[in-house]
């Protein structure tokens, strides 16, 4: 599908999810710089990890306020699928695209490391080639990735199987609440999660466990 | 004008740093410490002279960007 | 060009000796400064001088003896002298790669010491046109019983995952050891490495008369002032005075002054770059102009500074971080200009090219300085110290066998320098740009380049207590583990960085260790082929009189033709052979063992035979890359029965060995260079064995791959369960207790 | 009894988070905003109920733990 990677000053990541949308989808990503003020005509919008703006204040707070992502909004509002990964997920959340907040790993430490990830609701874009209760091997890289939402809007997301993955076999990297690493809004066109599955397509990845995730694009589109 | 502005996180909001510090202070034997919540502090200068226009602008930043009102409150002190 | 004559030139009452010695120059130095301008100095040229001519700038006490290395090879572009040194890996593509210490800022603030340390060494390598791929780090700490131990370890690591995290570049390797010579002064050495298109390398030489001379990055304030003299004078205890030089790193301003001089660097606007490291704008202009035989004008007015008031002084001194300085083509100053605005940095057109050959700093209309550029660098001071041989170790007779096999072992795997470094590595993102072919924990860091599958390897080596007990045998030694290392994983080891960390040179016995050491590390890389393309020195690592223990790290680049041809270390199938390819060992002294088990400190470190070496190592990769082993480790600290394990716990797979050939406890715990271990299906064995003895290389089979533990017959049997938490046990305990 | 500390940072020491709010705030239309400089903010309840006692055995916690002193001062308001 077409899709374009939004690029703020501090993403560090772009370079990897470009590889694995045009290595798997077979299209290559339109770049967009944050300061356009509109999103070019794609069916996908993706935000990358990183670092935007240094993650001072809040990570994700100073992009998530940028021009580019008024009209992110506006076009989510009229369906256009989103997918956040990492910084990009928090970004979404201070954007008020997805509920919750993602705050400092209850271990206070950045980690790096491979982690289970099990998904919960396979009628999304980003899961629809696996299967529900799937369980695959990918990698964390973050500090800040502790999702929190108080206790009615984690019931709720429970409830309307808005949890998309979630960590399992203690695995959990982070302390988020319920084993929540990634989640989507309720119109079911903004995911958010906090792994890389770009980082876990190839063999040289040790595993190719998160292609399926990539060539659910194609489907969706 | 100088503003000081305090964010904290709202009651029952999660506080990793609050609770690490609380028990990184028990294990250098500080007893008798409680409730411990760690939020943001933060200094600017405004041209802005007017006290109340300055009040208002301020509390337009925070709501705007400095504080995420989802699980932040703020106050400002001004002068 | 007259110089002001009061406030700008210090009147004589304020040019003490005391005021001379707090700029670290010694009392012949300054009469040099005098001889060489025929009149005082104002306070900013003292200053300009006091940077230029330290230890850190100009390598006074040991550059005669760095000339003596090996720095040419086939794949040389570039060798030391420039930011980084440049390497040839074919297709067009060069990689860029240096290590510099950061030691003392690490000491004082062991956060902000330690990422603006990686901040500069990234610099260093995409000031040359190169995106950082890499990046490794050598860190040596204090007694784990030392109070401020923890507390430097857990600030090291997070700044330094602070800082390359941010910033977007994989932390990939290193080493980390614990030695209470290290209590007062830790070392901190980081290592990038980028890669560039061969045809499309920056340089700091200037070329040119009336070119601009531009500003770049974040703005100047009073960060680090002296922090380059700091950084090469002895400790006393009374360091935390120093605190207020403490420099903080933006690695946000890093990445967005990357990707600037990138996009810029793709335009032919560059005539020159040069970042501005330790003393700043000093070095960074006085560079450019020295090395292309021109004159820099500065106008200190156009500075961007962070804070009101600066003088010229503290900008010509400021190590503010996240700078860089460059001489453009006046007619793509826009185009420049544009760039950097886009990514929220600074810009500003501060001096000129001249051909005066002088190097004169204006400020609010008086010139500060008006020095001769040529002889700030050429003429600094150049010592040949005086040293003395070391004395060599008495041989090491009778070292006990251990009362129990298994409680030694897990000792062993369970001490400071054996354990798993998980807690560190963990703490670095490792992973990002998705090249990471083979992650830290093995014997080299494996990074892919393209999609062929041409990958790089990279590593860091040193055994300080081998250097303490034999400068010479030590330096021989670093090189060899580094170029072992880089065989292991099947890489071609292709050049090497350096990062020597020595006390106190006005010590003939500490310069001794430092000539010996680098004599050998010489004579290594000479026989290995193995040419040295850049580096740094860090001498004066002396607290109160106690000097750390000689340091030379050695950084290592190798190439893999096809990453899918590359090893890794961890058992792969259960029936697997197990073969040790160079011998049983029986040296001892300074061994790991003799230290843990034993508490001694003592003898002669294994001496190291080069051409073994090599031609242990060319059969070993020639295996590797004819796809004939399954796992390859070398041997290093801990000998035979550690390497084992490491092989072990990173397969979870077991070992049964015979005990037909282990003599005794040497066999198992002996650090004899130049060995190795490989695994391969059966009936390959005897094909390898044979080839082995066809070029008499010794080679013995050893045991099998097995499940589930670890056995030496009749010796040793210990579950895989209980090896791995002894290892992965420790730092974790550590750094919580 | 309820004790609140400040932490900021140092006159000089350069503050890469002020920075970048700084810039978020005028790209966001606030102007006439200067020098801004963020800091931590810390709420805590102590047992210790004298408050000398409980003033000196704050200052200790910041400056074994709270405060990097290298980089950073504190202010303790106390009740
Ligand atoms: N500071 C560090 N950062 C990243 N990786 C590290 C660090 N220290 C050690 N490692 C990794 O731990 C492994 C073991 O280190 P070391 O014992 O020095 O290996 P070797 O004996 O092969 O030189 C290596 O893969 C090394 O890269
Ligand atoms: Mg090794």
């Amino acid at each position: 599908m077409k899709s374009a990677i939004i690029l703020f000053p501090g993403i560090n990541r772009d370079g990897d999810m470009r590889k694995a949308l045009e290595s798997v989808t077979g299209t290559r990503p339109i770049t967009v710089w944050h300061g356009e003020s509109e999103l070019p005509n794609v069916e996908l919008a993706v935000i990358p990890g990183g670092f935007s703006y240094g993650d001072y204040l809040r990570c994700g707070a100073i992009a998530a306020r940028s021009p580019i992502m008024a009209d992110v909004k506006a076009k989510a509002a009229r369906g256009l699928k989103v997918l956040g990964v990492c910084n990009g997920f928090q970004i979404l959340t201070e954007a008020g695209l997805l509920p919750g907040v993602l705050v400092r790993n209850s271990g206070l430490k950045f980690v790096c490391r491979q982690v289970k990830l099990k998904v919960e609701n396979n009628r999304t874009f980003f899961t629809n080639r696996l299967q529900k209760g799937t369980v695959v091997r990918c990698p964390v890289a973050h500090g800040e990735g502790n999702y929190f939402a108080d206790a009615k809007t984690v019931a709720r997301l429970e409830d309307e199987g808005r949890i998309v993955f979630r960590y399992v076999e203690e695995t959990n990297p982070n302390g988020a609440v319920s084993d929540i690493a990634g989640i989507i809004n309720e119109a079911g066109n903004v995911i958010g999660l906090m792994p890389h599955p770009e980082n876990m397509i190839e063999a040289l990845h040790g595993a190719s466990d998160c292609r399926p995730l990539f060539e659910s694009l194609r489907v969706a589109a | 004008m100088k503003a000081r502005i305090t964010i904290t996180l709202k009651h029952g909001v999660l506080d990793p740093q609050g609770k690490a510090i609380e028990g990184a202070l028990g294990s250098l034997g500080f007893t008798g410490v409680e409730n411990v919540r760690q939020g943001k502090y933060i200094e600017l200068d405004v041209t802005e002279t007017n006290t109340d226009q300055a009040r208002s602008k301020l509390k337009a930043m925070c709501e705007k960007l400095l504080a995420n009102t989802v699980i932040e409150n703020y106050h400002i002190d001004l002068g | 060009m007259k110089l002001k004559p009061r406030a700008a030139v210090a009147p004589a009452s304020v040019m003490t000796p005391d005021l001379v010695a707090q700029h670290g120059l010694k009392p012949e130095e300054y009469q040099r400064i005098l001889d060489l301008l025929g009149r005082e100095p104002t306070i900013t040229e003292l200053g300009i001088f006091s940077a230029m001519w330290n230890e850190h700038c100009s390598y006074k006490s040991s550059k005669a003896w760095l000339k003596t290395l090996p720095t040419s090879g086939e794949r040389v572009i570039q060798g030391p002298g420039e930011n980084a040194g440049v390497v040839d890996f074919g297709d067009g593509d060069a990689i860029i790669f240096k290590m510099e210490s950061h030691n003392h800022p690490s000491f004082i603030e062991p956060y902000q010491g330690a990422a603006t340390g990686v901040g500069g060494i990234l610099r260093d390598v995409f000031t040359m046109g190169a995106r950082p791929i890499a990046a490794l780090n050598a860190l040596r700490f204090g007694s784990p019983a030392h109070p401020r131990t923890r507390h430097l370890v857990s600030g090291v690591v997070a700044g330094i995952g602070g800082y390359g995290n941010s910033f977007g570049v994989p932390t990939v390797g290193g080493e980390v050891n614990f030695h209470p010579r290290y209590n007062g002064n830790i070392l901190v050495n980081a290592m990038a490495i980028g890669l560039a298109k061969a045809d499309r390398i920056f340089y700091s030489k200037a070329e040119g008369v009336g070119l601009p001379v531009v500003y770049l990055g974040a703005k100047t304030g009073r960060d680090g002032i002296h922090g380059a003299t700091m950084a090469s004078t002895v400790f006393d205890d009374r360091a935390e005075e120093k605190r207020p030089t403490v420099q903080v790193g933006d690695p946000f301003t890093e990445k967005c002054l990357l990707e600037a001089c990138l996009e810029l660097m793709d335009s032919d606007a560059v005539v020159a770059i040069q970042d501005m490291g330790a003393a700043g704008l000093t070095c960074s202009a006085v560079e450019m102009g020295a090395k292309g035989d021109l004159g820099i004008d500065l106008d200190l007015d156009k500075v961007p500074c962070r804070e009101p008031g600066m003088s010229a002084y503290e900008m010509m001194l400021s190590e503010s971080q996240e700078r860089m300085l460059m001489v453009l083509r006046p007619d793509k100053e826009r185009i420049a200009e544009a760039i950097f605005r886009k990514w929220g940095l600074d810009f500003a057109v501060i001096g000129t090219t001249t051909d005066t050959l002088r190097f004169r700093v204006k400020h609010r209309g008086d010139v500060m300085a008006d020095l001769p550029i040529k002889e700030l660098g050429d003429q600094a001071p150049m010592y040949e110290r005086p040293w003395i041989k070391p004395q060599p170790q008495p041989f090491l007779k009778d070292v006990a066998p251990p009362n129990d096999l298994k409680s030694a072992l897990l000792k062993l795997v369970s001490s400071p320098d054996l354990s798993s470094r998980r807690w560190v590595w963990e703490q670095y993102d490792h992973l990002i740009q998705s090249n990471t072919a083979q992650l830290p924990g093995g014997d080299a860091a494996v990074i892919r380049l393209n999609a062929s599958g041409k990958a790089l390897a990279a590593t860091t080596d040193v055994t300080p207590r081998y250097v303490e007990a034999d400068a010479y045998e030590g330096g021989k030694q670093a090189v060899a583990e580094c170029w072992r290392n880089l065989t292991s994983v099947g890489a071609e080891p292709v050049a090497v960085t350096d990062n020597l960390n020595f006390g106190n040179p006005e010590r003939p016995e500490i310069m001794g260790q430092f000539v010996m050491a680098v004599k050998g590390i010489g004579d290594a890389c000479r026989a290995l082929g193995f040419p040295v393309v850049s580096g740094n020195v860090s001498l004066y690592n002396e607290t109160s009189g106690q000097g750390i223990l000689p340091t030379p790290v050695i950084g290592g680049v190798g190439l893999i033709p096809d990453v899918r041809q590359m090893a890794t270390l961890a058992f792969k199938a259960e029936g697997d052979d197990i073969l040790l390819i160079g011998g049983h060992g029986t040296h001892l002294g300074q061994s790991i063992y003799l230290r843990e088990i034993h508490l001694r400190e003592e003898g002669p470190p294994p001496p190291v035979d080069l051409q073994k070496e090599k031609r242990h190592g060319d059969f070993v990769r020639a295996l590797i890359r004819a796809g004939r082993v399954t796992a390859c480790h070398d041997i290093s600290d801990g000998g035979l029965l550690i390497a084992l394990a490491e092989m072990a716990l990173a397969g979870t797979l077991g070992a049964s060995i015979s005990g037909s050939d282990i003599l005794d406890h040497a066999s198992l715990f002996a650090e004899d260079q130049g060995r190795y271990i490989v695994t391969c299906h059966p009936e390959g064995t005897a094909q390898i064995l044979h080839a082995a003895a066809s070029k008499g290389i010794d080679a013995v089979h050893l045991g099998r791959v097995a499940q589930g533990a670890l056995i030496v017959e009749g010796l040793l049997s210990i579950s895989l369960d209980e090896l791995k938490r002894a290892h992965d046990g420790w730092f974790p305990a550590f750094m919580q207790s």
